[in-house]
């Protein structure tokens, strides 16, 4: 009963196999009314790579992009979650060893530095698990 | 342990049974008929005659449009008057053919004695052929074409046949009689089906207000090799096919599947009965039981009413339109049509009329939901009627999809129960419509 | 100057150059440069996000106009011709004026025209009526009067007229045609709105032959011919038993409204056929509006 | 005005001059407040301790010294004299068992350790309950009594004290803070006799607010 | 025991939507679909706690040392500011999938006053960095459950027919109002 | 023929439950009770349960027809429950005041700004009496001593809840024992002899509308029982955790609000679960939210804001706790 | 747009709160009393025309990219001076504010007009545009608290307008704050209408 999500986009590049589409993320506010006048109301362009087995597009083609709420919840972890734990939990581990707060502060926001190699290293894996689809 | 029913949902309404002490009596032969060409799920059939042909009883007068449709004979001997469109009871206007009736001459190779055949000679492939030749549609109400629920799609295999005799509308009693009276035909059809169907072993479910069907049956069924009898606790909608599938074998259909899938295959008892008129008697469907009745009603009745006789002539015959009657339905009271007008024909596919008084038919006045979940307890699908009638209303066809609004088998015991008397199903079956549609489109 | 005062400058000026430089980064990677054009459009379209353009709400329409090569086929039903001019000049298109229009109904089966047969029970829809049954006259094309066009429309141009059970639509209509969308009949048309709001049209769509037509309601088309007859302008065409008025023949001469047997064709805004004469002249004078 | 090109110099160098600009003037507006600020402080707790001890001539603020308390921490004590003579103390105490925790008070204690005063600094009871703590006839029960004579719990516990109606909790609160402040000033003035009197540093506990 | 007490109190009984008024743009804003919701949860409460950590650091180390706490509210804001758009870039630049799946997933994080709000009183309730983080996680956490609770309701209300003037913000705010109502019976949990 | 015939979509009859008999099938069930609270608190509980019925049916219809300018739909009932459930929910002496904006609220906040019956996220009652007990904690927590008709209206001598009195108890550091020795026994908490909200002192009563409402169908037995166990397992833990300061899970089955909350008010269709099983979660939930309010919050009782909170969640429980669906389990095995 | 224009447009047509809904942390967290939402609208106002005033000024040599950040520190400073000015010479008020005071920082309207307007017009048209708006929020934080207060405690600036046994509490807790301001807007858009 996995419910899937979408996402507007329009088709940036084709190439091959893959389309690069661009859609527009958009902060909470921006369906406000009141974005106008509001600094929240942030956008960016992001640009999200599709393999099409054998479907054709077109540049500038309107397409919904749709992948499932898991992986999204997934996505959610490994990009913020699972560095909120490591952070978290290296504090208490630096604080239970008597270390001066501010270093073990320091320290433990370091953490993320390894973290995020780690990421880089596994950054293939991810884009296989990380697939998205055209509906 | 208490009997056997579906597990989930249900209702149970009065049963008014009325005309369940009442034998078949054959109708009169009307002095025009006009039957419908579409009495059968799929693409109506194709006239073969003409204005102006002279027909006999049983004969073929059109063919079947496609995969899922059906022969249909004429009911009377005559002259075709016209061919033309006529409002049937599906509510609009279609293209049926109009007899007007002479004598009364059945095709020579119909056996229209009164002797009981219990020899079934014919192969399997024969019998399929004979249930297609002769226009064999279910006649438990949803007019499918019987032969092909004989031939199961590839890599899939019948193990059982389910016949029902449940009858879980209230007032309707045509299977009932059937069963009381034309036991034996009745059996030996059910035999005749599961050779057809290349099975062993079949199940005769009845709802044990019948007890004396029961009993019959039971008492036939001991001579046929393979037949049980499974008396049911008495719950609408156990004739639902799914639902007596559950209630029987305990297996579950799956969502979207066809009762194949866990190896059932399920006719009704009207069914079988005309199978065995079929196959041993060699004569086509072209009359079919008919149960007129109403708490107003004269005499509530049942009938052998030939296919294509009007409405008007069936309710007269059963003592005439009461004064305050308010609404005439085709069919039990939860799943049948209303009628707009009385001269509407009988088809393969009316197993009763019913007649309201003004008071009864009167849909109450709708309240706002209250949100008690009564019809998410009562619903046999378990769906959550209350959600998807709003999502219909709010034109939310994706979630109406993945709330499953396809698996509705219409069944209205949601609306039945709903204390705010929401038009529940109305708007389901919209909703069903319209995300049929949409579902289609994407393939 | 305190040593507060200095430390408050290095410290800010020190953060202020490092989230420069940050957000520099930042700036160079994502952020969009909207085009501030679409802004402006949107700005100047009507705002009333009710689709009829084909776009989800007004500001993708705006985004797409910006977008297009081309936005002669792009049209808001809301706006009038001159912001869609307007529009079209700020993007240095040029935007043909197209016709207004208006919705119509094309049925005019009120109760004393259209005997009831029997009277409907079900849910106050005209989706779930229509796919009930033929409907609770003899007619099984007209307007089933529970106004599922009128639950549609946006701007509240259409209501049913409580004494004929029809829909009506005024002024308030802007063409969006959400409501053709809405009728499972498909009785409402979108015609010309015509100089001075006025226009004709066969109020009809029954199909049936003349007779079944004529006897299940009073005005109903019953392909006779005749109004195709006397048109000047070869505007009505006979299909299915049923007239047609092309819109953009059709130049309002008024010949076929009287020709009608059955008063199936309707005349709007037109003064009461009185004074007849002065208005033939009068529309026959070269249109100016 | 030609909007300036975002090369990563104009950036650097906008942010910075604005920065500059804006964290000068800052310090100069801080420098500028910092005197009416210290002031607005000290006048306030001035005038917390005029209400709650018979006048005086000295400088309370410049005399204070710190009460231990057990398990928690040590309350400020602001000594008013009239010449030489000791004419109360006021006594910066609190609790934490309010309904929304800390409760704040100044006490005023004559050398005898009858209650000469009691204003309230800082609490966060709910608005139309607990607030009328400070309300003049709650107050005005505990003028001229002794803690250590009176029982001045609230009367359900068995006290004196007439609760605030529904706002009991606020109320022993209060009764808590009293006392409080009164076994600081009995216990020090036991144990020194009265005689020596530390001086501490002044800012440990008014850290409460951030700004300094 | 500390630690509960001040989980307890920053989920239920100061929540800071519902008591403390802080977050409710967003709170208004993307409570119209659960799952965002709970993912915009899991976003804000990585964004908060680092944010209070960060600001925590800054303001031991810079503005108390140099004694220019007045300082506080500027560098906070910018210091947040430059970490929310740190997190994408290197998330952008570590894993790209990662960052698209976020970015079909979530709307963007932006400051909110939530965030500043949660670094300020850290420093103004005088907790030590780790009550801090246990603070400002367990105050996203009160966040998320509020923000979820009413994306469900808001989810509900839209298949109901709230009267017409009602529709939108001001039905919006009176269930906002009920839930914070209702939310008082934790109060004196701690 | 002259009369035509209706046609409608099947089904073509319909059962026999309806809006109204449901909702004067629990103002049935609630009679005992209000027999009760008059035997105990005589006219104040006569004066407070009139002006409250009175008003909720009066705003609800003045909202109905003036400013909503909608269909005038007083008579399902659903107003004049609301009002009893909001008068049961009240001290037998609250001033008329107090009462009516108390009813202002529950119909005017509580239900119509959601559009009337049906269209509510919150029980409409709770909502009026959270309102009022958090707008005037003074006179919504000084009670009547229950003396029958020598209960005066105005100025009746008050005494404090058996709960309250625990409460109050366990903070001055008494035990649980030594509080019970001076509240009224189990048997005249179980009868109602007792102070409290009138509706909710007798448990006896409050059953047998309980036991009514089951026969008729219009309930389940689900919430109820479920939020009975989960109070009785939870406090039953505590008390033998620490049974000095937890009082026994019967005492807290018997006292307070508890049973007309989860008979009666916890029980409103509208906002509670449409599935059995959301119906569990939801029960289980309210039971732990009151337990936790009533030990360790402010408030000595604690159901109301307990479903008021359930309440809140009941949207994501239906959008989750799903039926099973037939035919479901095959499919995805 | 003239300035009479601009200026009047965000006391109701485009009211920042009750209209744009802008700022609502500072508007339901401090509008207990009349006069503390006063309070905030003034101090608000005064960043809001300030920042306004600077920004329209300095506009043309800020690079887009950094466009942001530099509002932020402008307005922060603005909003840092009225929190030291408020520390000096209304102590009161500013404990009253507390924490929203820094919170103007983050407040969507201040920072919205920035972008929106000041950004984009002369500096006549954007202080004007502040006033407009700054006193379109001051008014609406007022009527805010003085309907809080008179609801949840009889006062009115802290003047007795009826007996406070009347007084609502839950007016002057979080939840009516909810309710109250749930209920204005819908008052509003009734009379914009
Ligand atoms: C709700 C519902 C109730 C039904 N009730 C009966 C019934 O009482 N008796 C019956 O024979 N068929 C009933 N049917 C039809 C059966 O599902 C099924 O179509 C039929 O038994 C198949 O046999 P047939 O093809 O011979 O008609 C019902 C169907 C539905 C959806
Ligand atoms: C395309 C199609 C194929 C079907 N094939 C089979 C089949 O192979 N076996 C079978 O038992 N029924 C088959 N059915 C019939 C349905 O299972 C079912 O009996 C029919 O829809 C009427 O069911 P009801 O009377 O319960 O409504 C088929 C139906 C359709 C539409
Ligand atoms: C919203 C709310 C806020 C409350 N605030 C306080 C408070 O600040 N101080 C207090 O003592 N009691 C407060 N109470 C009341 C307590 O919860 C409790 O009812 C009271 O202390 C009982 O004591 P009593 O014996 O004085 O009636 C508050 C109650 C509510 C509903
Ligand atoms: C079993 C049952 C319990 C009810 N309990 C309440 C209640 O506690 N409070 C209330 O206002 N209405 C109650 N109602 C009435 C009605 O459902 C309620 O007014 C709706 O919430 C109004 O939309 C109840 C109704 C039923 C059938
Ligand atoms: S009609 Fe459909 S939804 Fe209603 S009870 Fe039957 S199966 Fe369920
Ligand atoms: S039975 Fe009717 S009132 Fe009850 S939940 Fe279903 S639709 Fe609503
Ligand atoms: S009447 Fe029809 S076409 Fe006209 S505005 Fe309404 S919905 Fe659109
Ligand atoms: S015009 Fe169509 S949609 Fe409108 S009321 Fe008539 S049938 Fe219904
Ligand atoms: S003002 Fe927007 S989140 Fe607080």
């Amino acid at each position: 009963m996995s419910s899937v999500i979408k996402h507007p986009g329009v088709v940036e590049e084709v190439k091959n196999d893959t389309v690069f589409v661009k859609i527009l993320n958009v902060s909470a506010c921006s369906s406000c009314h009141a974005k106008g006048a509001c600094s929240a109301a942030d956008m960016q362009e992001k640009i999200i790579e599709v393999k099409i087995l054998g479907r054709e597009f077109v540049k500038g083609q309107s397409v919904t992009i749709i992948s499932s709420e898991a992986k999204g919840f997934l996505a959610l972890f490994w990009g913020y979650l699972a560095p909120f734990l490591l952070v978290f939990i290296s504090l208490v581990i630096l604080t239970t060893y008597n270390i001066p707060e501010i270093k073990a502060g320091l320290l433990s926001l370091s953490a993320l530095i390894p973290y995020y190699g780690a990421l880089f290293l596994f950054k293939n894996k991810l884009r296989k698990k990380f697939t998205f689809d055209i509906q | 342990m208490g009997l056997r029913t579906f597990k989930k949902g249900g209702v149970h309404p009065d049963e008014n049974k009325f005309s369940a002490n009442a034998p078949i009596q054959s109708a009169d032969i009307p002095k025009q008929v006009s039957i419908p060409l579409g009495q059968h799920i799929g693409a109506p059939a194709n006239a073969i005659v003409q204005k102006g042909d002279t027909v006999k009883v049983g004969q073929l007068i059109a063919e079947p449009n496609g995969f899922v449709s059906a022969n249909i004979h004429s009911s009377v001997s005559g002259t075709v008057n016209k061919i033309d469109t006529v409002i049937d009871a599906s509510g609009f206007k279609r293209p049926a053919v109009i007899i007007d009736v002479e004598g009364d001459e059945w095709l020579e190779n119909i056996d229209r004695s009164a002797d009981i055949i219990a020899d079934v000679k014919l192969s399997k492939e024969e019998i399929v052929e004979k249930i297609k030749s002769s226009g064999i549609v279910g006649l438990g109400g949803a007019t499918f074409p019987s032969h092909i629920k004989l031939t199961p799609p590839p890599g899939k295999k019948a193990e059982v046949l389910l016949i029902n005799g449940v009858e879980c509308e209230p007032y309707l009693t045509a299977d009932h009689r059937i069963m009381l009276e034309k036991g034996e035909e009745t059996v030996i059809g059910v035999s005749i089906l599961m050779k057809g169907a290349g099975v062993s072993k079949a199940y005769i479910g009845i709802e044990n207000n019948k007890p004396d069907a029961i009993a019959h049956l039971k008492n036939i069924c001991k001579k046929y090799k393979g037949i049980e009898v499974v008396p049911l606790k008495v719950q609408y909608p156990q004739g639902g096919e799914k639902q007596l599938i559950d209630a029987v074998i305990r297996r579950e259909v799956p969502s979207g599947a066809l009762p194949i899938e866990v190896g059932a295959v399920v006719q009704n008892v009207g069914t079988a009965f005309a199978v065995y008129e079929a196959v041993q008697k060699n004569k086509p469907l072209f009359e079919r039981v008919v149960t007129v009745t109403g708490k107003k009603l004269e005499k509530p009745s049942n009938f052998l009413v030939r296919i294509g006789t009007s409405t008007q002539q069936l309710i007269d015959a059963a003592g005439g339109l009461p004064q305050d009657t308010g609404k005439v339905v085709s069919g039990g009271p939860m799943m049948g049509k209303a009628l707009s007008m009385l001269d509407i024909p009988v088809t393969k596919g009316s197993s009763g009329v019913l007649i309201f008084s003004e008071s009864e038919s009167k849909r109450r006045k709708m309240e706002p939901c209250i949100r008690c979940g009564k019809c998410v307890g009562v619903c046999p699908m378990g769906l959550e009627p209350y959600l998807l009638a709003n999502q219909t209303e709010q034109k939310m066809w994706e979630q109406l999809e993945t709330d499953s609004v396809m698996d509705c088998i219409e069944c209205g015991s949601c609306m039945y129960t709903c204390p705010a008397d929401r038009p529940l199903l109305d708007f389901i079956r919209l909703g069903k419509g319209t995300v049929g549609k949409i579902m289609r489109s994407r393939n | 100057m305190s040593i507060t005062v200095i430390y408050t400058i290095v410290s800010l000026s020190a953060l202020g150059v490092v989230a420069a430089v940050i957000l520099y980064f930042v700036a160079q990677k994502f952020k969009v440069e909207e085009d501030p054009r679409i802004d402006e459009v949107e700005g100047m379209l009507p705002g009333a996000n009710c689709g009829g353009c084909g776009f989800p709400g007004c500001r993708s329409f705006a985004e797409n106009m910006v977008k297009a090569n081309d936005i002669s086929d792009m049209n808001c039903p809301v706006a009038d011709s001159q912001t869609m001019a307007a529009i079209g000049h700020y993007l240095g298109f040029e935007v043909s004026a197209q016709d207004p229009k208006i919705a119509v109904i094309k049925c005019n089966g009120t109760c004393s025209n259209r005997n009831k047969t029997n009277n409907y029970d079900g849910a106050s829809s005209c989706a779930i009526a229509s796919s009930l049954y033929a409907g609770d006259t003899g007619c099984s094309f007209g307007c089933l009067g529970h106004g599922d066009c009128v639950d549609v429309c946006n701007f509240d141009a259409i209501y049913i007229d409580e004494t004929t059970g029809l829909p009506v639509v005024n002024d308030n209509c802007v063409a969006c045609g959400a409501c053709i969308i809405a009728c499972p009949k498909g009785i409402i048309e979108l015609r010309k709105k015509g100089p001075k709001d006025r226009r004709i049209f066969v109020s009809c769509i029954n199909k049936d032959k003349g007779a079944v037509a004529k006897k299940a309601c009073n005005v109903a088309c019953i392909g006779c011919m005749k109004c195709a007859k006397v048109c000047p302008f070869e505007a009505i065409t006979i299909d299915n038993n049923l007239a047609y008025i092309d819109y953009n023949k059709c130049k309002l001469c008024r010949k076929c409204v009287s020709e009608c047997p059955t008063n199936a064709i309707v005349e709007v805004n037109f003064v009461p056929k009185k004074q007849k004469e002065e208005i033939i002249a009068e529309t026959e004078k070269p249109e100016n509006s | 005005m030609a909007k300036k090109e975002s090369s990563f110099k104009n950036m650097v160098i906008a942010l910075f001059v604005i920065s500059a600009v804006a964290s000068t003037t800052l310090g100069f507006v801080y420098e500028f407040t910092k005197e009416p600020i210290a002031q607005a402080r000290l006048s306030k707790k001035l005038n917390a301790i005029k209400m709650v001890v018979p006048p005086f001539d000295n400088d309370p603020n410049a005399d204070m010294y710190t009460l231990p308390v057990d398990g928690g921490e040590a309350l400020e004590a602001y000594p008013a004299k009239m010449g030489e003579e000791l004419v109360g103390v006021a006594i910066r105490t609190y609790t934490m068992n309010g309904f929304s925790g800390l409760v704040r008070l100044m006490v005023g204690l004559s050398p005898s350790g009858d209650i000469t005063g009691i204003s309230v600094l800082e609490h966060k009871e709910t608005p139309g309950l607990g607030t009328h703590m400070s309300d003049e006839w709650f107050i005005a029960q505990f003028i001229s009594k002794n803690p250590g004579k009176n029982n001045i719990a609230v009367k359900k516990d068995g006290g004196e004290v007439d609760a605030i109606t529904a706002a009991t909790i606020s109320s022993r609160a209060f009764t808590d803070a009293v006392q409080r402040a009164y076994n600081a000033y009995k216990n020090s003035a036991d144990a020194e006799s009265g005689a020596t009197v530390i001086k501490q540093d002044t800012t440990q506990l008014s850290k409460g607010g951030n700004y300094e | 025991m500390e630690y509960i007490f001040i989980v307890i109190g920053a989920i239920f009984v100061n929540n800071i939507v519902l008591s403390q008024f802080l977050g409710i743009c967003p709170f208004l804003g993307v409570s119209k679909k659960i799952s965002t919701a709970a993912g915009m949860t899991g976003a804000v409460t990585f964004v908060m706690v680092i944010a209070t950590m960060v600001t925590y650091i800054i303001q031991k180390t810079v503005l108390e040392k140099f004694g220019i706490g007045f300082m506080q509210t500027i560098t906070f804001i910018l210091i947040i500011a430059a970490l929310v758009q740190l997190v994408e870039i290197i998330l952008k630049k570590v894993s790209p999938a990662l960052y698209q799946a976020l970015g079909v997933f979530l709307p963007l994080i932006t400051t909110n006053c939530a965030i500043l709000g949660v670094a300020i009183m850290t420093i103004q309730k005088n907790y030590n960095l780790m009550q801090g983080v246990v603070f400002s996680f367990a105050t996203a956490i009160g966040f998320g459950v509020a923000l979820i609770l009413f994306a469900g309701l808001r989810e509900h209300l839209d298949m109901m027919n709230v009267p017409k003037g009602m529709k939108g913000v001001p039905i919006a705010l009176v269930v906002a109002g009920l839930l914070a109502m209702a939310f008082m019976g934790f109060s004196g949990l701690v | 023929m002259s009369k035509l015939l209706n046609v409608s979509p099947s089904p073509h009859v319909a059962g026999s439950y309806s809006v109204q008999k449901i909702m004067y099938g629990v103002v049935f069930a609630l009679m005992p009770t209000l027999a009760a609270s008059v035997y105990f608190f005589g006219f104040g509980a006569i004066i407070v349960t009139l002006v409250s019925v009175i008003s909720c049916v009066l705003f609800e219809f003045l909202i109905q027809k003036y400013i909503l300018k909608s269909e005038v739909k007083i008579y399902d009932g659903s107003a004049v429950l609301t009002g009893l459930i909001l008068a049961f929910n009240l001290p037998s002496n609250l001033p008329v005041w107090i009462i009516i904006l108390g009813a202002f609220f529950a119909i005017a906040v509580g239900k119509m700004s959601f559009g009337g019956l049906g269209q509510n996220v919150f029980n409409p009652a709770i909502a009026g009496r959270v309102f009022l007990l958090i707008s005037f904690p003074v006179q919504m927590t000084s009670w009547p001593k229950p003396m029958g008709f020598a209960t005066k209206y105005v100025d009746a001598i008050t005494g404090a809840t058996p709960l309250g009195k625990m409460k109050e108890g366990i903070m001055n550091s008494q035990s649980v024992s030594d509080i019970m020795m001076q509240l009224p026994s189990q048997i005249d908490n179980f009868l109602g002899y007792m102070g409290g909200s009138m509706g909710e002192v007798s448990a006896i009563a409050l059953l047998l509308g309980f036991a009514y409402m089951l026969l008729r169908k219009i309930i389940t037995w689900h919430i109820p029982v479920t939020i009975f166990a989960t109070v009785f397992v939870f406090q039953g833990v505590l008390n033998i955790v620490d049974s000095a300061t937890y009082a026994p899970p019967v005492f807290h089955l018997l006292t307070g609000g508890l049973m007309l909350g989860a008979i009666f008010m916890a029980t409103d269709m509208v906002t509670s679960p449409m599935t059995h099983k959301g119906m569990v979660i939801y029960s289980i939930g309210i039971g732990v939210i009151t337990v936790l309010i009533r030990n360790f919050g402010a408030y000595p009782e604690g159901i109301s804001f307990a479903i008021l909170i359930m309440n809140a969640i009941v949207p994501i429980i239906n959008k989750y706790a799903k039926p099973k669906r037939f035919g479901e389990v095959i499919n995805n095995g | 747009m003239s300035n009479i224009t601009t200026f009047t447009k965000g006391l109701l047509k485009e009211n920042p709160v009750f209209v744009l809904l802008l700022g609502m942390c500072p508007t339901l967290g401090v509008t207990t009393t009349a006069f503390n939402g006063l309070g905030m609208g003034l101090a608000t106002t005064f960043v809001l025309v300030m920042s306004n005033l600077v920004i329209s000024l300095i506009k043309g040599g800020i690079p887009d990219k950094v466009r942001i950040p530099s509002f932020v520190v402008v307005i922060a400073s603005f909003v840092t001076v009225v929190e030291l000015a408020m520390q000096a010479y209304l102590p009161s008020l500013f404990e009253s504010l507390g924490l929203f005071i820094p919170l103007i920082v983050v407040n969507c309207l201040v920072l919205g007009r920035a972008e929106a307007f000041a950004s984009k017009n002369k500096a006549l048209s954007s202080v004007v545009d502040g006033l407009g708006m700054g006193i379109g929020f001051s008014l609406a934080l007022t009527i805010l608290g003085a309907a809080r207060e008179l609801l949840g405690s009889g006062l009115m600036f802290g003047l007795k307008i009826f007996d406070n046994s009347f007084g609502m509490l839950v007016f002057v807790l979080a939840p009516g704050a909810f309710f109250v301001l749930g209920y204005l807007i819908l008052i509003v858009n009734r009379i914009n209408k």
